[in-house]
């Protein structure tokens, strides 16, 4: 007996006979017989709800959770009551992507409305519907950089951009023809002297991160031109929670702006569903990848969203689409514009701004209290990397025994990367005692 | 509602001054961003973020919701989507705060219920698909398919195989298939469906040279037709030293009837928002889950999920892995229901799915091929495909005729002009969890439609009235692209 | 969709043998009822319970709740119900499985988180009342007054004075006001309404005799205006030996300006499902929690919550008590959401709540006064009465067709034909979580339909038209009443 | 700052001056000073979601839980994922009253269903919305036995009906001129010998309950034939959950049947909310309590649902309404309607039988193995009275400190009952393993 399966014997028994055959088997005769399996999977039988439900709830309650202070890429950011109550509209979670526009004005205007606000927090033109994380945005901006200028074959990115997108960028163009270079860092920070002496029109583009994989800020004064000089655009990926007090992609001169609006009311999950999100320059915006949804009209000439620029997709360009990418993050884009409305304009700017008071408040104390440094002297958001004396998985194991998540090794990320280094973020949700903990506790572990 | 409040975008609701989200307070000293970082690292854009209420979020986007349609209200005849019922227990499950909560970077030790459940996931898709060890990473189906490419070069790199640039795809095969092929670095090349809207291994075979890395697939294909040769091209393509790749939106089909493994593939990508129920959230977040066959698992994507003795890990010592294709794990939320699912089914359940789904499909296609054309008519699987043409033809009423028509019934419309190898394509997936009235009820609707196109066209050219909004023009969506609001 | 499936009943959509549910596989024994209990315990009649899948059910009740208006939809200007926005995070919390799976027996000292809640709650209540201790366990308003009732017979009991039977009730008052009296074994008596719309002193004073038990009262009262006599209200009441009870259902008009206990009243309900945000839920469930003070508490209903030292308990043991008055402690799921929200609004919130809801509520009236006929025409507090009986007289237009013509538009429609004191009444509380524009809107609708009484009366009469059902015939549901579902 | 306040000071000013006064306060000043309240309310001051959410947490973390075999008119059944997924709609849990029936279709229908349902179960012919709980409806039900028959002052009731059941008639009857007549028991169940004793021309009804507090079946046989004999109503109080394997109450002949659903789809949530059902005789319809929603057809002849028989209502009839009841428990009897939907036909009879069954294995199993004694020998549905040779409660504390709730002391209900006699719950959760632990613990326990 199966819940979801409403066909009764009888009800089997007609459509069989309507259709004109004997057996449900008969339906399947044209599997050829070598190759039907024969017998049974070797699962288990199916469950009831409650049963189910018990082994999902072991499980769940197989992991553990601490205080956490943990980030590089994913944060533990307040969710407003709000999002969790839309997302779970069925009219949102159960419907399709939305190709019938008379019957998908729900999510099509809250995409259009998601893409507004990227725009806004990106001060760039364009932007679309949702791409996979923020790693997988790097790539397809990339790949976007590429398209869109002539005869390049080459994308610089800073060493300081995340490791993981390092990894996925290098998976997705190994076999390409594209080059990828690193440019070094220094103290931190992208080395932006190091830019001009691989520039060059064969490059598509330049990738930077700020806030980088340490938390630290860049400064791309002068960058922008600097690469428009060589027709090379400048693809700037952020935290977006940091565009709330921080110089967006736009004013810095980005073409193209990316990065992973996790922290956007999306639970942390282990890693996902989150959401890739792009914006870009008007010039742009025929050549980007993904869904876009559009503003027209209706046959009576009321306003009504659309999804639009098919043609650049793979369903209709096939292998000469921008991009390969169908099903994207639409649920997680709603929780992202969820949240947006609900924290607004100044709670957008407050919650920004307690990010940065609290990671400051930290970073200082420890350095006071703590007697630990900081990897560099630079300005930073609501992460910042320590070096150790010792080695930082260590410290951060010793830590865990005090229930505190004290932070990502970086070398866990990227093997190259020292032993030491230990990078922390502090969100709005950390109170002052649990910091005060973490440096009582990072205290203990060093001794 | 007068139109005063209607109609909205949220940013049209903003009022200067108005909150709807109360910040804690701080507890540690407040001091400016400027006394913190240097200017020049700090916003100077304001942002025209909405400025409104909870009162007003709630109202807006419930409101929203309700000009959307969903499975939950009603039928998707949606040819290759697979828009089975999203059951609840699986939201139930997907927000337990015990996975809910967790970092992907925290230790491993202390995230052993969700290791072992991708551990579990794993080991049961492979069952299904009678593979050896897969990655749970992609995002989506298209993600899948591009990992399936890179698990193609990654083969033929470790065997100094530079040659075999060329993949094939049919030509009723989705538009992801050659998109992926192509952005994963290889030359994609048409293989022709024969009369039969089957492979045709005359054409395949013109093909199988030293150039040729492999071939993707679905089976059924997407006509809803099994593969008859399939046995044949498997061969065909593996003496020819190609690798066979399975593309698995179709799964749902076969459940414990057929194995991609056992029809020789090498390689295969599963939608779990498809087969697996979960839901599709307006067009994602999904899962593209791939699979592969002892020959292709050294080249896994890292990390991957193993297991020493009782304990789960993450491993990330994968001497020759294709690299990394996502940020962290994949869309955890989206395994957690896929996993809630098979348990629920069971090895019989799943099987009974693909019964009945295409028990119900067939029903469909008898009941409706006397009104409508069907090209290929013989014993479909999980869905089936009608031509237009001909009612285009006689009285002017075309394939997106009819799907609009059926929004004016309250029905979701069928896939149409896919696949691109029937003219005035429809496609129809009735999928198993729609009841035998649900189907007459659409039966009696498309032969409605049926008599209004020969009887009253236009009313069909004019549908849907009903709907929250009338047909859109595209036209100028794309001629003059508005992509964001603008305060005036 | 097609009228097949549109409007049916759970019932008409039952299929024989169709299943919706998985029942647990037994773990013991399996013996037929027979077997365990003589078969003349045993049911013999089959019901007709539904026969449907989860899909079913799911698709069912889905679209049901899509013909159905609520808070979260638009604006419920409906006097004397306090329909404010319902917070989210109340929903948050009442979902705590903390709470959600206790057992009302099980041993207090597993039960201290809760415990501790109800003790805060009562405690957060008598500071807005007031009052000294309460009781959380009525399970509406007007359970809150039959218990305020018994308060008054506790009272009387316990000094041996069995003369005082009656109840002073205004005319003004809510229906459930004399019911819950007389349910409680009083005489009912009206006490008039001056010509401002209060209660009138002059009539009081010739009801206050030694049959006197006490007086029930809103205050603001039923027309939105605040008593201005209280205070010698109370004065001559507690002189004639009687008590004073407080319908707290207006309460949202004063928190931190006004206390009932302050006033003079003994006894006071509150109707948590007004004032303090819960949900209403399709017309309940609610809370009707009841607070005294010190004279009254000792007939408090058992148990009652304390503490000793930092122990939480029910104290069973209260010697004068009226005894139970529910089977366990109330609406426990309601409480949780009514301390949520106290603890968000604090102090500072409650009193803004109140200053926003009497703002609103003369914005409107001062909006609609000059096209709408206001009796009383002062400052109101949370609500006010206007009537539609200048209309009637030359439109015909009455108090039902302005109220389903605001369907027409998307609005709820205010309270009508209470309070009974004012002919075709229509009563309107905005409460404060409307916003200004919402407010305008409304008021526009208002004009609108003002100039349609006098302009096209009978396109008022016909509305609504666009609802899922038009006006229903009232007369033949109460004549030839057909209160289930048969099958054929 | 309040989520909750829309306006903004400009606002503000302007409906002031529109209204035209000054200030706020200004429409405050018809408060009498005397009694105006000055100053502020002790109470802390607004918090932020996170910060309430937070204590909330930690309240229910201070409650413990434990495998549960306490019943007693609350029970630990499974509740089907539809329950909450379609009560969690909003278009239900935030609606008024559907006195509007044009925009409240939903809320009646499902109400319209809700009765149907309750007549299926019990038997009879009509039914209302719902009442507060099983206990007041019986209050309420005896209520309509006297105001349904001629001069009559006496209810009886039998002595095996729940004890709160009993306290609550008290409180109900007391100031109403109504004598409550208690009839006894004999072993374990009503002694119907005593009916006849106290039957007369005076007595509106006698109240009986099945399963009773002990867990016992009642054999009404013969008895309302007697009851009407004397125009008397026959009121049968029964465990819903149990009418799917036992006799309903009409098909015992019962006059009014009234129960509690929590079983249906409800958490115990500390013994609320729930539903009082009643269901009755078509003659009884225009003296029932409540709301009842009825049948009718729009202007337009379309089936349409209502509030009906409103003149029986308070906000008609005032003091000589049926009943004072306003609000009710229309959440929860949705709750149960779609609970029953999803269990369906046989999936309630499966699932009684399964309570049945599984009761009666822990109590035989008790009896064989841990040689403890059932307090009567009479048929039960999910639920037995052992008589232990200790006290009840003590047992019951002991086997707490092994995870077990192990049952309800009766004397917790009713201290005139004997200190030995422990009421055990078991439903279709409890496993085999669990029931098995139970007899392990009591066996130490007993030691
Ligand atoms: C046959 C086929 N392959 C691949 C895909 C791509 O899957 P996704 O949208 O998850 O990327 C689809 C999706 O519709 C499909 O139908
Ligand atoms: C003034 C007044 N008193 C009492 C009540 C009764 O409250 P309840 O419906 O919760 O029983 C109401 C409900 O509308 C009311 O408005």
């Amino acid at each position: 007996m199966f819940p979801y399966l409403p066909h009764t014997d009888k009800e089997i028994k007609e459509m069989l006979s309507d259709i004109g055959v004997d057996s449900i088997d008969e339906l399947f005769a044209d599997i050829p017989a070598k190759i039907r399996f024969k017998g049974e999977l070797k699962l288990p039988q199916g469950q009831s709800e409650l049963e189910v439900y018990t082994r999902l709830k072991t499980l769940a309650e197989n992991n553990q959770q601490a205080v956490s202070f943990l980030g590089a890429g994913n944060y533990d950011h307040i969710i407003p009551s709000t999002v969790g109550a839309l997302m779970g509209r069925t009219e949102f979670y159960t419907s399709y992507t939305p190709y019938q526009p008379e019957i998908s004005q729900g999510v099509l205007q809250a995409i259009f409305e998601f893409q507004t606000l990227m725009c806004e927090l990106t001060s760039l033109q364009v932007s679309n519907a949702s791409l996979y994380d923020g790693h997988t945005a790097a790539s397809e901006a990339c790949a976007l950089a590429v398209n869109s200028t002539r005869k390049t074959d080459t994308i610089l990115y800073s060493s300081t951009i995340h490791p993981y997108t390092k990894q996925v960028l290098e998976t997705y163009f190994e076999d390409l023809k594209i080059k990828l270079v690193e440019l070094p860092e220094k103290e931190g920070v992208l080395d932006t002297d190091s830019v001009k002496a691989q520039l060059g029109d064969n490059v598509a583009g330049l990738l930077v991160q700020s806030p980088n994989i340490y938390g630290n800020l860049e400064d791309y004064t002068g960058l922008s031109d600097l690469l428009h000089e060589h027709k090379s655009l400048l693809i700037v990926s952020s935290n977006p929670m940091a565009l709330g007090a921080i110089k967006s992609q736009g004013e810095w001169g980005a073409d193209i702006a990316i990065g992973d609006t996790q922290p956007f009311g999306l639970p942390a999950y282990y890693g996902g569903p989150s959401v890739g999100y792009i914006a870009a320059t008007e010039k742009l915006l025929r050549k980007m990848p993904g869904r876009i949804v559009g503003q027209s009209v209706d046959e009576d000439g009321k306003r009504a969203f659309v999804l639009t620029l098919q043609a650049r997709e793979q369903h209709i360009k096939r292998e000469r689409a921008t991009s390969n990418i169908c099903s994207n993050q639409a649920l997680a884009a709603l929780g992202n514009t969820i949240y947006l409305a609900t924290v607004g304009k100044e709670g957008l700017k407050e919650l920004a701004e307690q990010n940065m008071q609290k990671a400051h408040y930290l970073a200082e104390k420890l350095q006071k209290e703590a007697g630990v440094k900081l990897a560099a002297d630079q300005p930073f958001f609501n992460e910042f990397t320590l070096a150790l004396p010792k080695k930082a998985a260590d410290i951060a194991g010793a830590m865990e025994a005090d229930g505190i998540f004290a932070g990502v090794p970086l070398n866990q990320l990227d093997a190259s990367k020292p032993d030491n280094l230990l990078t922390v973020a502090v969100t709005e949700k950390r109170t002052v005692e649990e910091m005060d903990r973490y440096v009582q506790s990072i205290k203990g572990a060093l001794k | 509602m007068s139109t005063q409040l209607k109609n909205k975008l949220i940013f049209e609701r903003s009022r200067e001054g108005r909150r709807g989200f109360r910040v804690p307070d701080l507890d540690v000293p407040a001091r400016k961003p400027e006394e913190m970082v240097d200017k020049k690292y700090l916003r100077v854009n304001e942002t025209v973020l909405p400025e409104v209420s909870e009162v007003d979020v709630i109202r807006h986007y419930t409101r929203l919701s309700q000009k959307n349609y969903c499975v939950d209200l009603g039928f998707y005849p949606l040819g290759s989507c697979t828009m089975k019922y999203n059951p609840k227990i699986n939201e139930v499950t997907a927000a337990l705060p015990g996975f809910a909560g967790m970092h992907p970077l925290q230790p491993q030790k202390t995230a052993q219920g969700i290791l072992e459940l991708m551990y579990d996931l794993t080991e049961r898709l492979c069952e299904v698909t009678g593979m050896s060890w897969g990655t749970l990473q992609p995002f989506a189906g298209a993600h899948g398919e591009f990992t399936g490419m890179k698990f193609f070069k990654s083969y033929f790199k470790k065997r100094g195989d530079f040659g075999r640039t060329k993949v094939l795809v049919p030509d009723s095969a989705h538009g992801t298939n050659p998109a992926s092929a192509h952005i994963s670095g290889f030359d994609v090349v048409e293989v022709k469906s024969n009369e039969k809207g089957m492979v045709s291994v005359e054409d395949l075979k013109q093909h199988l040279d030293e150039n040729l890395a492999g071939i993707m697939l679905t089976n059924p294909n997407t006509l809803g037709l099994y593969e008859e040769d399939i046995g044949e091209i498997a061969e065909l393509v593996h003496e020819a030293g190609g690798l066979l790749y399975y593309d698995g939106a179709n799964l749902n089909a076969i459940m414990g009837k057929s194995r991609p493994g056992d029809m020789g593939f090498d390689v295969v990508h599963l939608n779990l928002h498809k087969t697996f129920s979960t839901p599709h959230g307006g067009g994602g977040p999904g899962s593209g889950a791939v699979m592969v066959n002892k020959k292709l698992e050294p080249f896994l994507p890292a990390p991957t999920v193993r297991k020493r003795g009782s304990e789960y890990y993450l491993d990330h010592d994968i001497p020759d892995t294709m690299g990394r294709i996502s940020g962290f794990y994949g869309n955890i939320a989206v395994l957690v229901r896929a996993y809630t699912y098979i348990l629920t089914m069971g090895y019989d359940g799943l099987k009974r799915a693909s019964e009945l789904a295409v028990l119900n499909a067939n029903y469909l296609k008898e009941k409706l091929k006397g009104r409508y054309f069907l090209p290929y008519d013989r014993v479909c699987k999980h869905e089936f495909v009608l031509s237009a043409q001909k009612m285009k033809d006689a009285y002017g009423v075309n394939g997106t005729d009819v799907a609009k028509a059926l929004l004016e019934f309250g029905i979701h419309a069928p896939t149409v002009y896919f696949p691109l190898i029937v003219h005035e394509a429809m496609m129809f997936e009735p999928t198993e969890t729609e009841s035998r009235e649900s189907l007459d009820n659409f039966i009696e609707v498309m032969h409605e439609i049926a008599d209004l196109a020969e009887k009253d066209p236009d009313k069909l050219h004019e549908m849907p009235t009903s709907t929250p909004v009338r047909r859109v023009d595209q036209v100028q969506a794309a001629k003059h692209p508005v992509v964001r609001w603008q305060p005036e």
